[in-house]
């Protein structure tokens, strides 16, 4: 009798030993290019002040300047150093990234796990997230952040919000699916209690597809970021973000490219390195994927 | 099915008070209001109150909801603070460019993404599936304005091809009503057409691997009739969701681009509005969006029985 | 001041009417032909006698131009056709007087709310002139070989106003002290072209007839930091400048603003929001900690500064002023303005109200940045005057 | 090396030294390690074996069904009717699937594509084969819906998939099957997920339609009451080879390899009454991604000498018609 | 303990078919429907039936996964069908389970170690010490090395697998434990080695067994006593070498004869009995077997037969087999039944086909 049914979801495959790296990435190549690009953006934000001049102060007199040994990528219409606050801007970008990908997950488990376990509360919740998908993000975020004028704290939560709904429905699918499943009618069966269950067996199958949404998520931070700087909402003038940075600049296209390309591919390359680790992650953890490669 | 539609309907319009009462207080918090810019910068603050006044904005919260509450169940949006003139009338003005844009825009990334996705399926792991999950993640990456400005830039200014901006209703002719959409179009697109064939690619790889796809060989099915007759059709309930969602998050996408643009939408019409602080506006047109998402929401649910039998309303 | 004033005029005959007063009023035939601040407009009684909160739909069309109420979207763009039963007069145009003859069948107003895309557009050809283009394009429609940009003799004067309510502000020496802080050409530059930007040292700007070098020595001097902290006592306390995020310029001098206090130690924030919030909580009287404000910057015409009493920015009386400058003996000057009949007893009260001013400071003033236009080469026959540009006597080749 | 050759002319199916690997990431698995067997006409030939032996592998390659990127038939030829399936075009090859070899599958719940009718999909093998007109086809689907035995089948081939039965699916799939009267008829597992009464009909069903049109019938499966009440020839597969061929009765009556025999014994059976302990096969099947030296079965073999370790059994005459891969296989049929 | 270890009466279970506001009457599923038995210490029952007929919500009813819509489950006299959540923990001890599917019924993050050992962490806190102590014992017990204690559920073999799910049900060394197709999902060499484990550890520890299966083959070797059920009802419970030798209820004799035997010569019977499993959301009035039944009479269309005790200790609910007798208590005879002769098991067999070779 072949056996009945394979694994539905990821099984870890013995313990990750470093020796394994090598192996790991060449199979998974995704994760591996993705995870590499982002810790070199984040390293690079980090050291930001070792290797970046100053990218506040202003002097009009050298505003727009062609990139020079002094400025090397020139200097923005406020004469500050475009190339100090690109790598500045990494930090906000990256951080309102990050951490607006980690509430909305945060969030999103929380909801989705009490509604994936408890039927009155499901319809309830459900209903709102319905209410609150259906306010698009952009103005959501306008609202809130005229509420309380802009900075990077309401910035998050103006991201976040909008995504959380998403992050829940993921969650409360994934914890109906494992709810059912014999592994945990068995600690039931061994006198198991509600909190146990919830925390041993059934919360680790939620975290991989979590980490794939969150890099979704992340990947649309940055993005509504900028979105938001664009329309002039975004992340106060004097913060330096890409989002804002572009924004700013997009008068002086044609004049000094730099101001705007700077940021702009930064920003593209960032997006890119969180959906191809959450490219890579989606396989990863997809066993069905393992077997067609 | 009709009991289902009914249910679905009312909670359609308790989601639409949901976001009502929700947007409603949340612009009274924001600090300013439409007096401030009627006054314009060079009025003193008594002259201020007393426009707000003659506005009825200082009435107690309560009072001026259920006024505009009333107003709703009336068909009534309100009148713009900014403009006098009746909420329900500046949105049908702008409602054709921004429905012409939305509609385009799905058109092209549904063609697009979902053929993307399946060539991509079908040549799984293969060079093809490799450039198309690239282009697809690479579209996901760049921000909308970023694209439209680069357009902009190559084909109305270099080449001269398309205009830069403005909208020609449709009534002045297809020819301009279309040529004015094309760049507009491609860049609200680029992102859904890589978050479409994303999904589409994983749906396909899903069905691909199920037995009666192996029964369909079996039978000695060609290539192309196990992937658009037998998988595309299985697959088609997810990619019916990820089409929702797109429409869903259009409305944020379309604010950005017919900003870029310059296309009279109502994207355009809530932004001046909330920089006006004209609340009648942002209320009407947010309640309007809402509305019309969850109806999308029915609208594909509905749209399952189609592509599944077994699910029944 | 409201002008809400009794039914002073009388129609003697078809072309003339007669205007009775109770008090001496100088000002009557510059304040019926004013340019720019609170421009009087000419209605007949039953739309003008309605309250200030209702709109006026009534368009009689009876100048050069009809406003078409079919293609009007508030918000995008508005259409005026040319009106064929108007009769120009004969004399040749000047400013917005003389003959308003037209030359084009439809004037289209279009809302473009990105400069890049309005730029583009106008290179393009699918817009034929720009109102004030941001001053980041100038150079750029200077170097196209078919475009023009239309540099005015006036433009509009940028101007700081401290809240003489709060600390620091409250004592004079404090804004005495920023007068030393400003270097006006800086502050310029954050955002226009070098060539384009005047300083303006008189508090009646510079293309006004009372425009005076009065007691101006502050300006001239530039800007001395230590010495403007020393006077001014400065404790330390915050300073919350308003910075809004949606104009370019003021956005950018607001920075520069706060950047330059801080160098000097002077514990400056800013507080960004759209217009919408600037406004707001600019009426906001209470301290700087529950929604004050220290500083904020906005502009207006340079014309405008010539009339001292129809501009509210150009009074000091306090409280119930424009964001409460106290200065007596400028207000009491002030009121002799409309009385005085001739422009030079004018131009010497004007010499007076500045001293008198500048002693108290109301105001800190940032330079003027010459207003501009930008069209096609192909557009033709447009009127050079302050401010504006009429749309009449235009030609398309 | 082929031994008792069938004779030519009512040859169906020869296999000769069929390899198949599959390829992991970071490693080749010898799902079949060279295998020889024939299938005369209208013959019933069984295979059996646990999972894993790669009894599906040769259904799979012999179709040429394996998923392209992760798995290869690497030698050996499969000839039908003379010709060798593995030098077809693909072009070649769809004309014979569903036409002259046809196959069903174990899970019927997952067989049957759920958005289709019944009848669609009998249809196409119709359509795509015989070329006729959807009307044609349709007609035949209902007729072959009557001959598997399903009542009213006017209004079941309207019906889809997930409106019937596991029995009624698996009916279906077996008149999709038999839609172009093929020759031979693959059927991997077909009555595994059915309940024992449904499992009978089923195998009735097959057996009868088998007499009727004259197919032969290649019946994989794990189960030796199913083997013993269908088929009329069986090979066993142990680790990706033949370990014996026989006719059903000998095969039953004196196996020659010792894991059939260890099979056989560890089956609970009523003739040999209430045992207290079953007799077990010690250890497990060795994995398939090192290569194996000697027999595959001498870990867990009772026979094993040294030469078993050493030198690969190779498949030879033990009876008439009767083979067996063990060095010791006469000593076996006689315990 | 004088009573039975395990006593089931007038268990049933209705699962509501959705619950729309409007409808009146909502359909209901009769998955279990009056079923009762009794387990002995020691004693294996099994459960045997087509998918379908509630063997595995008995399973689950016993071990309380789901709540009985009615009837009681005594264990050692103590009902424990209505207990609240913390008064059935402390029960949780006397009864464990084997689930059917090896590769889903372990936690697969978990290491072997960690998943036996779980079940007594639920009672009491265990050092590393102990626990790695406990779970040497336990994969002792169950045939296998101590150090797999570290290995994942996805490095071990099926049977390894399903010898880890009989170690977790052991550790509380419970006295009954339910094996739910506990060999159904294994190989047939694989499954001669676990059915083997079973009963050692009934001889040597005298745990109770209550084995769901629908492998004849299987039940037939370690039953003590069958109960054969048809649609959520217990249809014939007899001891196991009376059941096979002679199969009272139409249906167990059909399933019965379904089964194939490993057995090239034996006679081979047309199918014995046609037609699919009726759907249990409106089941066949009367006797559900009844309209695949070859031997039904009108009486059986009519009202359910009730389950007549017969005298080799069987029980069995057929109108024609065992007819109800009207005096209470008095076993029916075999012989009793008009329609009953001994020749009458020939009739099913007469069907034979033609030998097919």
């Amino acid at each position: 009798m072949t056996l009945l049914s394979a694994p539905v979801e990821y099984v870890p495959t013995g313990r990750l030993r470093i020796s394994d790296v090598p192996r790991l990435t060449r199979r998974h190549p995704l994760v591996s290019a993705g995870s590499g690009l982002l810790a070199l953006l984040i390293i690079l934000a980090l050291a930001a002040p070792l290797c970046a001049g100053d990218p506040v102060n202003m002097d009009p007199f050298k505003r727009l300047q062609p990139p020079s040994a002094e400025m090397w990528f020139g200097s923005d219409n406020l004469g500050r150093d475009v190339f100090a606050r690109t790598i500045f801007g990494a930090r906000i970008s990256l951080m309102v990234g990050l951490l607006s990908a980690a509430s909305a997950a945060f969030a999103g488990l929380l909801i989705g796990v009490i509604a994936g376990y408890s039927r009155s509360f499901d319809n309830v919740v459900m209903r709102v997230m319905d209410g609150l998908m259906s306010i698009p993000t952009i103005l959501l975020a306008i609202a809130l952040i005229s509420l309380t004028g802009p900075g990077i704290g309401i910035l998050i939560v103006a991201i976040a919000i909008p995504e959380t709904p998403a992050v829940a429905r993921l969650v409360r699918s994934v914890v109906l699916g494992v709810r059912e499943r014999p592994y945990v009618e068995a600690a039931l069966c061994g006198g198991a209690r509600l909190p146990k269950v919830l925390w041993r067996h059934i919360l680790p199958s939620t975290i991989p597809p979590l980490m794939v949404q969150g890099a979704t998520v992340c990947a649309n931070a940055i993005m509504t970021e900028a979105g938001l700087s664009f329309l002039g909402v975004g992340v106060p003038p004097e913060i330096p973000s890409w989002g804002n940075m572009i924004a700013s600049s997009r008068l002086y296209l044609a004049m000094a490219p730099l101001t705007i390309f700077a940021p702009g591919i930064c920003l593209a390359v960032t997006v890119l390195a969180v959906n191809l680790l959450g490219d890579g992650l989606r396989d990863l953890f997809d066993p069905r994927a393992k077997r067609r490669r | 099915m009709a009991t289902y539609i009914l249910r679905r309907v009312v909670s359609t319009v308790a989601v639409m008070v949901m976001v009502g009462v929700f947007v409603f207080l949340l612009l009274r918090l924001a600090p300013g209001d439409p007096a401030d810019i009627i006054a314009g910068p060079r009025a003193t603050p008594e002259m201020i109150a007393g426009i707000r006044e003659q506005l009825g904005l200082n009435q107690p919260l309560a009072i001026q909801f259920v006024h505009w509450a009333l107003g709703i169940l009336g068909g009534d949006l309100g009148t713009s603070i900014f403009t006098g003139r009746p909420v329900l009338e500046l949105i049908s003005q702008r409602l054709e460019p921004t429905i012409s844009l939305s509609l385009l825009t799905i058109i092209l990334s549904v063609t697009i993404g979902v053929s993307f996705g399946v060539l991509a399926a079908w040549r799984s792991g293969g060079l093809v599936d490799r450039i198309l999950t690239a282009f697809a993640t690479l579209g996901f990456s760049v921000p909308v304005f970023v694209v439209g400005f680069f357009l902009i830039y190559l084909f109305a200014i270099r080449i001269r091809w398309l205009p830069v901006q403005g909208y020609q209703p449709i009534d002045h002719g297809f020819g301009p009503w279309v040529v004015h959409l094309i760049l507009p179009t491609v860049t609200l697109s680029v992102p859904y057409i890589a978050f479409i064939a994303r999904i589409a690619r994983a749906s396909m790889l899903e069905v691909l691997s199920e037995d009666y796809m192996r029964t369909a060989a079996a039978k000695g099915a060609s290539a192309y009739s196990m992937l658009f007759h037998h998988a595309l059709k299985n697959a088609g309930v997810p990619i019916l969701t990820v089409i929702g969602l797109s429409f869903a998050g259009l409305i944020g996408g379309v604010v950005i681009t017919e900003t870029v643009f310059n296309i009279p939408g109502v994207g355009r019409l809530v932004v001046d509005a909330i920089n006006n602080r004209d609340y009648p506006i942002i209320q009407g047109v947010l309640i309007l969006v809402s509305g019309l998402y969850v109806l999308i929401n029915l609208a594909v649910d509905l749209s399952y029985t189609l592509v599944d039998p077994r699910i029944r309303y | 001041m409201s002008w809400r004033g009794p039914r002073i005029f009388r129609k003697k005959d078809d072309k003339t009417f007669t205007a009775a007063l109770k008090e001496p009023l100088g000002l009557l035939l510059d304040l019926l032909a004013k340019l720019a601040g609170p421009v009087p407009f000419m209605m007949r009684e039953k739309d003008a006698d309605r309250p200030a909160t209702e709109q006026v739909t009534a368009n009689i069309g009876s100048g050069p131009f009809k406003f078409n109420e079919a293609l009007a979207k508030p918000g995008a763009s508005f259409t005026y056709d040319r009106n064929d039963k108007y009769a120009p007069r004969k004399a040749a145009p000047d400013g917005l007087a003389g003959g308003k003859v037209v030359n084009v069948d439809r004037v289209i107003r279009e809302n473009i709310a990105d400069q890049q895309t309005a730029f583009a557009a106008l290179q393009s050809g699918e817009i034929d002139y720009i109102e004030s283009p941001s001053a980041d394009l100038w150079a750029l429609i200077e170097s196209d070989p078919n475009l023009e940009l239309q540099v005015r003799k006036s433009g509009s004067v940028f101007f700081m106003r401290m809240n003489c309510l709060l600390k620091p502000f409250d004592n004079v020496k404090a804004r005495q002290a920023m007068l030393h802080l400003i270097d006006q050409e800086a502050v310029m530059r954050t955002t226009y072209p070098p060539k384009y930007i005047n300083s303006v040292t008189s508090v009646f700007g510079n293309s006004t007839p009372y425009s005076n070098e009065e007691t101006t020595g502050w300006f001239k001097k530039g800007g001395d930091p230590e010495r403007a902290k020393q006077e001014a006592g400065y404790a330390g306390e915050k300073v919350v400048i308003l910075d809004p995020t949606d104009w370019a310029a003021a956005d950018n001098m607001a920075q520069l603003l706060a950047a330059a206090l801080r160098k000097i130690g002077v514990n400056a924030e800013l507080a960004p929001s759209d217009w919408g919030g600037l406004v707001a909580r600019r009426a906001n009287k209470g301290s700087v900690d529950n929604g004050g404000w220290g500083i904020f910057i906005t502009n207006e015409s340079d014309v405008a500064r010539g009339d001292p009493v129809g501009n509210p920015t150009l009074s000091a009386n306090g409280e119930n002023g424009w964001y409460w400058p106290k200065d007596d003996e400028y207000e009491a000057l002030r009121a002799k303005w409309s009385v005085v009949e001739s422009l030079e007893e004018r131009k010497s009260l004007a010499r007076k109200m500045q001293r008198a001013y500048w002693n108290s400071v109301g105001t800190v003033l940032l330079g003027e940045a010459l207003s501009s236009a930008s069209h096609r080469k192909a557009l033709t026959g447009l009127i050079d005057m302050p401010d504006c540009t009429p749309v009449w006597n235009m030609q398309k080749a | 090396m082929q031994l008792h050759q069938i004779a030519g002319n009512d040859l169906l199916l020869d296999v000769r030294n069929l390899e198949t690997h599959f390829y992991g990431e970071d490693s080749v698995t010898r799902a079949l390690g060279g295998i020889s067997f024939q299938v005369k006409k209208g013959e019933t030939l069984g295979v059996v074996g646990e999972s894993g032996c790669g009894k599906s592998v040769t259904a799979l390659s012999i179709l040429r069904l394996l998923p392209k990127l992760t798995a290869r038939t690497v030698g050996g030829q499969v000839r039908f009717h003379g010709r060798d399936l593995l030098e077809l075009s693909d072009r070649e090859m769809r004309k014979i699937r569903g036409d002259q070899i046809a196959m069903i599958f174990q899970e019927p719940m997952t067989s049957l594509n759920p958005v289709y009718t019944v009848g669609h999909q009998i249809a196409e093998a119709v359509q795509i084969h015989a070329k006729a007109s959807r009307s044609v086809a349709m007609e035949k689907a209902e007729e072959m819906l009557r001959l598997v035995r399903i009542a009213d089948p006017e209004r079941r081939v309207n019906n889809y998939p997930h409106e019937m039965s596991g029995g009624m699916r698996q009916r279906a799939m077996i008149a999709m099957a038999l839609a172009c009267s093929p020759e031979l008829l693959i059927a991997d597992e077909p009555t595994t997920a059915l309940d024992v009464t449904i499992q009978a009909q089923i195998l009735r069903l097959i057996v009868d339609l088998k007499e009727r049109t004259g197919t032969a019938v290649m019946f994989i499966t794990h189960d030796l009451g199913v083997v013993a009440e269908t088929c009329q020839r069986v090979i066993v597969m142990y680790a990706g080879q033949i370990v014996e061929q026989a006719n059903v009765i000998d095969l039953f009556a004196r196996p020659a390899h010792p894991y059939t025999q260890g099979l056989m014994r560890s089956v609970p059976d009523r003739r040999r009454g209430r045992q207290p302990r079953l007799p077990e096969i010690p250890g497990i099947v060795p994995s398939l991604r090192e290569p194996i030296f000697g027999c595959s079965f001498a870990p867990r073999c009772p026979f094993v000498i040294d030469i078993c370790r050493e030198k690969t059994p190779v498949l030879r005459d033990v009876g008439s018609s009767h083979a067996a891969a063990c060095w010791r296989a006469e000593e076996v049929m006689g315990a | 303990m004088n009573g039975p270890l395990l006593k089931v009466e007038n268990l049933t279970k209705h699962y509501p078919l959705g619950s729309g506001i409007f409808k009146k009457s909502i359909p209901v599923i009769r998955a279990v429907e009056d079923v009762s038995f009794s387990v002995e210490a020691g004693e294996t029952l099994c459960i045997v039936g087509e998918s379908g007929c509630g063997k595995s919500t008995v399973a689950r009813l016993l071990m309380r996964l789901v709540q009985p819509t009615s009837g009681r489950v005594m264990i050692d006299g103590t009902d424990i069908a209505g207990l609240k959540k913390d008064a059935l923990h402390a029960w949780r001890r006397r009864m464990q389970m084997v689930f059917q599917d090896p590769y889903s019924s372990l936690n697969p993050r978990l290491t072997a170690g960690q998943i036996i050992a779980e079940p007594v962490e639920n009672f009491e806190r265990l050092s590393r010490k102990q626990r790695q102590a406990l779970a040497a014992d336990l994969l002792r017990k169950v045939g296998m090395s101590p150090e797999m204690m570290h290995r994942l559920p996805s490095e071990l073999s099926g049977g390894q697998r399903q010898r880890l799910g009989i170690a977790r049900a052991l550790s509380l060394n419970p006295s009954l434990i339910i094996a739910d197709e506990a060999v159904s999902a294994l190989d047939v060499s694989v499954q001669a080695q676990i059915l083997n484990l079973l009963l050692d550890l009934q001889l040597q520890m005298g745990i109770a067994f209550v084995f769901i299966s629908h492998d004849l083959g299987v039940v037939e070797h370690i039953a003590h006593r069958v109960a054969v059920m048809y649609l959520g009802r217990i249809v014939e419970l007899a001891p196991s070498e009376a059941l096979f030798a002679k199969p009272v209820h139409p249906y167990t004799e059909a399933l019965i004869a379904a089964a194939p035997v490993p057995d090239p010569t034996r006679i081979r019977l047309e199918a014995p009995v046609e037609g699919e499993v009726p759907s249990p959301i409106n089941p066949p009035s009367g006797c559900a077997f009844h309209p695949r039944c070859p031997l039904a009479v009108e009486r059986c269309r009519i009202d359910v037969p009730p389950l007549v005790p017969m005298p080799d200790g069987r029980v069995v609910a057929c109108h024609v087999r065992a007819p109800a007798t009207d005096i209470p208590g008095r076993l029916a005879e075999a012989g009793d039944c008009p329609l009953y002769p001994v020749a009458m098991s020939e009739t099913l067999s007469a069907r034979a086909s033609r030998v097919h070779r």
